[in-house]
């Protein structure tokens, strides 16, 4: 199999052909991590909540993400008779997409992506940004109040987000001086760019739990309220596309992005070191798969046990205190980069000031939201009762 | 024919019918879809040029945000379908002022001398251009900058206005 | 600056006005708990007008007991009242003794208490699983509180047979002895209910997030919450130390020791903090009931076949884990209630849901309807 | 006792009040007020005409003695040839006490002076006592159907001329030949199925 890989894309090939071969690839990889995403979001989750999870169709319900697509498809698709016609159709492909295009100019081991992109992580950015159109489209057509309602939020939440979104991304591009993704994963063969910048790190996560819409930032979506915002409408296989494709593709591709960004990639603890010659990539793609798999477990663990945030303490932390403390992270950035010449001095510099700035913004954040203790509450409580 | 030409081409029958449709159908966020897609074209192109960094740069801005807030505006504006406009009582005036602009942009594409070939074209590297925004140019760049952080605070003030008002 | 009598008045454009959204919550909506109904008119995301819609659930309970026997009739509170039952058993039994002169006996009073209580427990954290849900958390709270529900309601068929229509409470007793495990199962419940309302107290109250939600939402103020009518958990959040177990005691409630919380502030997050509290409340107040239990018989020795309660009228109210549950029941000496009207707590307390929802965002209107704790029959009757 | 004995409705003999019960506190704050006091089950009734009453409730609401500022429910109800009555049991925080008003309502005029300027948890009890009694409640803001529908502004349920559908009745005593069968629906009950119905569900 491996060397039916390398012999593939290792050799000069028509250009075409490769790359059609490497679409294919990357669609059925994608299939299959949606499907055991799907899966173990449900166990995990399951597992928090003190129960079993799906257990029935499998064994202990591994299929049954094939049985939901395979119902979800089957179903009717329903559309609304008031519906825009082209916009509903469309607007699922729209979302999903950018989704899918994103993870072509992801390297997911050395040498081995669909393209290596001179601009790799600005592209990503730029193309995800594309998603809140689908959105959009959906909550309009649909000729549905919650649906509209759900458009607005999330044009507002998504828009807003890839501000830190990229601010993150860009400070980790300024310490390696480059945005293709290879050479930022080469430079992490000591340090990984988390402990160099942990402010942008939190950044980027925060920012990708809102980009996806998952709780507790899944506003446009949020079932009490808007129940399904833009995509309240939609049923079959169209809801599996959204449900599916986009929300785990996407929660998979940030999650591979973070993992290579910030935790170094296949490079990190190893190195390339090629002590396993042709068969190199083994390692790497479990390290990968180990980094993105804690963080999209992390992610997983936050959603199940947070409730939502409000449309407008979500647009506050985004503007009074991600977008400040980003901003300030590319100031220091900057001044660092630019005096220090010794590697060691500037990493120490990096990692000094962004956990400065991580502990300044997580305090401020405490203080904008700082509410009365539990001590202090009981108090008030015992004085209250001396009123009758 | 080069591939390259054939996507040239498809890109520019996507990006011109997108523009007619803009200004012809009815119904405003069609129009502005239509919008999207003619800036997503133009993206296309760019990267025919091989300039990534603009095209990427014309997805983000113009196809992502400003495009985003342009349907936001007319989807909550109310009215869905427009009256089918026909020619109003100023269409001599606009014929001028059209036929005017027509003249200009041919005159200057007339006058340019353009590189024959997409291929003979010097790439600008991403450096190039962040060296020259940021020492060259940055007065103006900066400028620019400060009449957008006045734009936005404006905004903020009159927005805020309204609100203790009411 | 705005107010500068020099600068020209900034002229208005009606045209340029934002348009009001009415969004229409319910009848079914996944945050309505039930077929409620809201219409909600919005300007952007800020609620400026809130109309409710009830009466979806409207059958007739008070019609149709004036067409029932006195002892059938107590079906029908359980059906009003479904998430406690034998709270709203309990008031209907003891306003139909009232009339009657009926005394229960010693093992029956303890046996309703303690039953009642439980219930109360049963049904705060129903609240406190689906508060969770209002407010987006992702089912946890939820499996959390049903873990305990659950047991709840195991003990409650054992007794009466059945998992939610008890119908166990007879007027001058219980229509049969618990089990013989009774007491162990009662203790075991107790301490489990315990362990659960920990688990939920570790995974809300001090949650940030929570609390940003809740903190300042709702607030009704102690003169507005009478005024509306407000009762249960909802006055008491507004720092009122009323409660009828303490203030009008009936049953044997005035023999047990127990506090009553309340809140400060009356919003949400008070609301939510006084019925975790009142778990551990029920939770002492069981564990006194079950030392305290004798022996003996269940049922009055002479009770008439059928019961006919000499005319008269009672209003007789309950501390509901919702507030004051009241049947006011007119006899007139035949076996059927002349006039049997029910006196809903989540009915009065939902008519504040406009007053203080107003001025919120759409987000907060779920959690304030969550906050409220509404059960939709016993809203509509 | 025949059946139709057992329906006669009796009436309730009238206890008066213990002296000093609240009851005094209303003939000491409204001198000359017309109204009948007496015991109930557990607490004093009052019982007045329908035009004192407002007069009765602001008293109530707004004297230092009584200063009942909860009211904790609002009813209606049908005493068939006694006429209506709407019944306000009304709580004090302040001195914790209790008082029942029963004003009577005269059937075929239906109307009283509303009480939410004085609680606005009279509003929607008012309401619901429009929907089943029909009291035209003056002054009421609002006074829409609440729990019935809202073209139902003719038939009042909870009245006792009004009886439940005949098919809630087939349950009671009246079974007839037929009655017994399984989907046997009684002509005239209003709920046969009418042949267009069945056609279209064919």
């Amino acid at each position: 199999m491996a060397l039916v890989l390398w012999g593939l894309f290792g050799v000069d090939m028509n250009v075409w052909l490769d790359a059609f071969l490497r679409l294919q690839l990357i669609v059925i990889v994608m299939t299959v991590t949606v499907m055991a995403l799907i899966y173990v979001e449900r166990k995990f989750v399951g597992r928090i909540q003190m129960r079993l999870g799906p257990m029935r169709t499998g064994p202990y319900g591994t299929l049954q993400s094939v049985a939901d697509a395979v119902k979800l498809l089957t179903k009717e698709d329903l559309r609304p008779a008031t519906a825009d016609f082209w916009l509903f159709e469309l607007a699922p492909y729209v979302t999903f997409v950018p989704v899918f295009m994103t993870l072509l100019a992801l390297p997911f081991m050395e040498d081995w992506g669909v393209r290596d992109l001179q601009l790799g992580l600005f592209y990503i950015v730029a193309v995800s940004g594309v998603t809140v159109i689908g959105y959009i489209m959906a909550g309009w057509a649909s000729d549905n109040k919650y649906a509209l309602l759900g458009a607005v939020r999330s044009a507002a939440q998504l828009i807003s987000y890839e501000i830190p979104l990229i601010l993150a991304v860009l400070a980790v591009s300024m310490v390696a001086g480059s945005l293709n993704l290879n050479d930022i994963i080469l430079q992490q063969d000591t340090i990984p760019n988390a402990l160099l910048q942990p402010l942008p790190f939190l950044i980027l996560l925060t920012a990708t739990l809102a980009e996806l819409s998952r709780r507790p930032f899944d506003i446009p979506i949020g079932e009490s309220e808007v129940v399904g915002g833009p995509w309240v409408e939609y049923s079959g296989i169209r809801w599996s596309i959204i449900f599916a494709l986009t929300e785990y593709a996407g929660l998979w591709g940030m999650a591979v992005l973070g993992s290579l960004v910030f935790l170094g990639g296949w490079e990190f603890p190893f190195g390339t070191s090629g002590f396993w010659g042709d068969f190199d990539f083994l390692y790497q793609m479990a390290l990968v798969f180990a980094k993105s798999s804690f963080l999209i477990l992390t992610m997983m663990l936050i959603s199940a046990t947070f409730p939502r945030l409000r449309i407008d303490q979500l647009m506050a932390f985004c503007w009074k205190i991600l977008l400040p403390f980003g901003f300030l992270q590319i100031v220091i950035n900057g001044i660092v980069l630019m005096y220090l010449d010794s590697e060691v001095t500037r990493d120490i510099a990096l990692f000094a000031t962004s956990g400065a700035l991580l502990v300044a913004m997580a305090y401020v954040t405490y203080l904008a939201t700082r509410q009365p203790s539990r001590e202090a509450r009981v108090a008030a409580m015992v004085a209250a009762r001396s009123i009758q | 024919m080069t591939v390259a030409e054939v996507v040239f081409y498809l890109l520019a029958l996507l990006s011109v019918i997108a523009a007619v449709g803009v200004v012809t159908v009815p119904n405003v966020v069609h129009a502005a879809l239509f919008l999207i897609l003619s800036l997503l074209g133009v993206a296309g192109f760019y990267i025919l040029l091989s300039s990534e960094f603009l095209a990427l740069v014309q997805v983000l801005i113009y196809g992502g945000a400003v495009a985003t807030i342009i349907l936001f505006g007319l989807m909550l504006t109310g009215g869905r379908d427009l009256p089918a406009v026909g020619p109003g009582a100023q269409w001599p005036l606009a014929l001028l002022v059209s036929g005017a602009l027509v003249v200009l942009l041919l005159t200057a594409v007339l006058n340019t001398t353009w590189p024959r070939d997409a291929g003979e074209m010097t790439l600008i590297s991403i450096n190039t251009l962040g060296s020259v925004l940021f020492r060259e140019w940055l007065l103006p760049f900066e400028l620019a900058s400060l009449v957008l952080l006045v734009a936005l605070i404006g905004a903020v003030v009159i927005s805020s206005q309204e609100e203790r008002e009411s | 600056m705005t107010n500068d009598p020099d600068l020209p008045a900034m002229t208005y454009d009606p045209e340029l006005e934002t348009i009001d959204l009415n969004i229409n919550i319910g009848p079914q909506h996944p945050a309505t708990h039930g077929v409620f109904r809201m219409v909600l008119v919005v300007d952007g995301e800020r609620v400026e007008d809130l109309v409710p819609h009830i009466g979806y659930m409207h059958r007739g309970a008070e019609k149709l007991s004036e067409h029932m026997d006195y002892r059938q009739a107590i079906g029908y509170q359980d059906r009003t009242e479904y998430l406690a039952q034998f709270n709203a058993e309990l008031c209907y039994v003891q306003a139909v003794e009232k009339l009657a002169g009926l005394v229960p006996p010693e093992r029956a009073e303890y046996i309703r208490v303690i039953l009642a209580e439980l219930n109360r427990i049963s049904s705060h954290f129903m609240f406190l699983g689906a508060f969770g849900t209002d407010l987006g958390v992702f089912g946890t709270s939820f499996t959390y509180a049903f873990r305990e529900r659950e047991n709840l309601l195991d003990l409650f068929e054992e007794v009466s047979g059945d998992r939610l229509m008890y119908a166990y409470f007879r007027p001058g007793g219980v229509a049969w002895d618990v089990p013989h495990n009774f007491v162990e199962r009662v203790k075991w419940v107790c301490d489990q209910a315990l362990i659960g309302a920990k688990d939920l107290d570790t995974l809300l109250t001090d949650n940030e997030i929570f609390i940003a939600r809740t903190l300042n939402i709702g607030k009704l103020s102690i003169e507005d919450a009478i005024d509306f009518g407000a009762s249960g958990p909802v006055l008491r959040a507004c720092g009122l130390k009323f409660d009828l177990r303490r203030d009008e005691p009936y049953s044997i409630y005035d023999r047990f020791d127990f506090d009553i919380p309340v809140g400060s502030n009356g919003d949400s997050y008070d609301r939510y903090l006084v019925r975790l509290e009142e778990i551990r409340q029920s939770v002492r107040i069981v564990r006194q009931a079950i030392d305290q239990m004798p022996d003996g018989p269940i049922l009055p020795e002479k009770l008439p076949r059928a019961l006919r309660p000499a005319a008269g009228e009672v209003y007789m109210r309950c501390e509901n884990p919702r507030g004051e549950y009241g049947i006011y029941l007119i006899s007139r000496g035949s076996t059927q209630p002349y006039r049997l009207r029910i006196r809903s707590s989540s009915f009065c307390n939902l008519a504040a849901l406009k007053h203080m929802t107003v001025g919120h965002y759409v987000a907060d209107a779920v959690t304030i309807l969550g906050s409220i704790d509404i059960v939709l029959c016993e809203v509509d009757r | 006792m025949s059946p139709e004995d057992r329906r006669r409705p009796q009436e309730a003999t009238i206890v008066a009040p213990p002296p000093g019960s609240v009851a005094d506190l209303f003939a000491e704050a409204l001198p000359g007020l017309e109204m009948t006091p007496m015991q109930g089950a557990l607490d004093v009734i009052i019982q007045i005409g329908r035009d004192d009453a407002h007069r009765v409730l602001e008293a109530a609401k707004h004297n230092d003695k009584l200063a009942f500022d909860f009211l904790r429910n609002l009813s209606g109800v049908d005493y068939e040839e006694q006429g209506l009555e709407v019944v306000y049991h009304l709580y004090s925080f302040k001195h914790r006490h209790n008082i029942t008003i029963r004003a009577k309502v005269p059937a075929e005029d239906a109307r009283i002076q509303s009480a939410t300027d004085l609680w606005r948890a009279a509003d929607w009890h008012e309401r619901e006592a429009r929907d089943m009694f029909g009291i035209d409640f003056e002054g009421h803001p609002n006074l829409v159907p609440i729990l019935l529908p809202d073209d139902m502004l003719d038939h009042f349920p909870l009245r006792k001329d009004n009886p439940l559908a005949p098919l809630e009745e087939w349950q009671g005593e009246i079974l007839g030949p037929k009655m017994g069968d399984a989907g046997y629906i009684p002509p005239g009950s209003g709920f046969e199925a009418t042949p267009a119905a069945e056609g279209e569900e064919a």
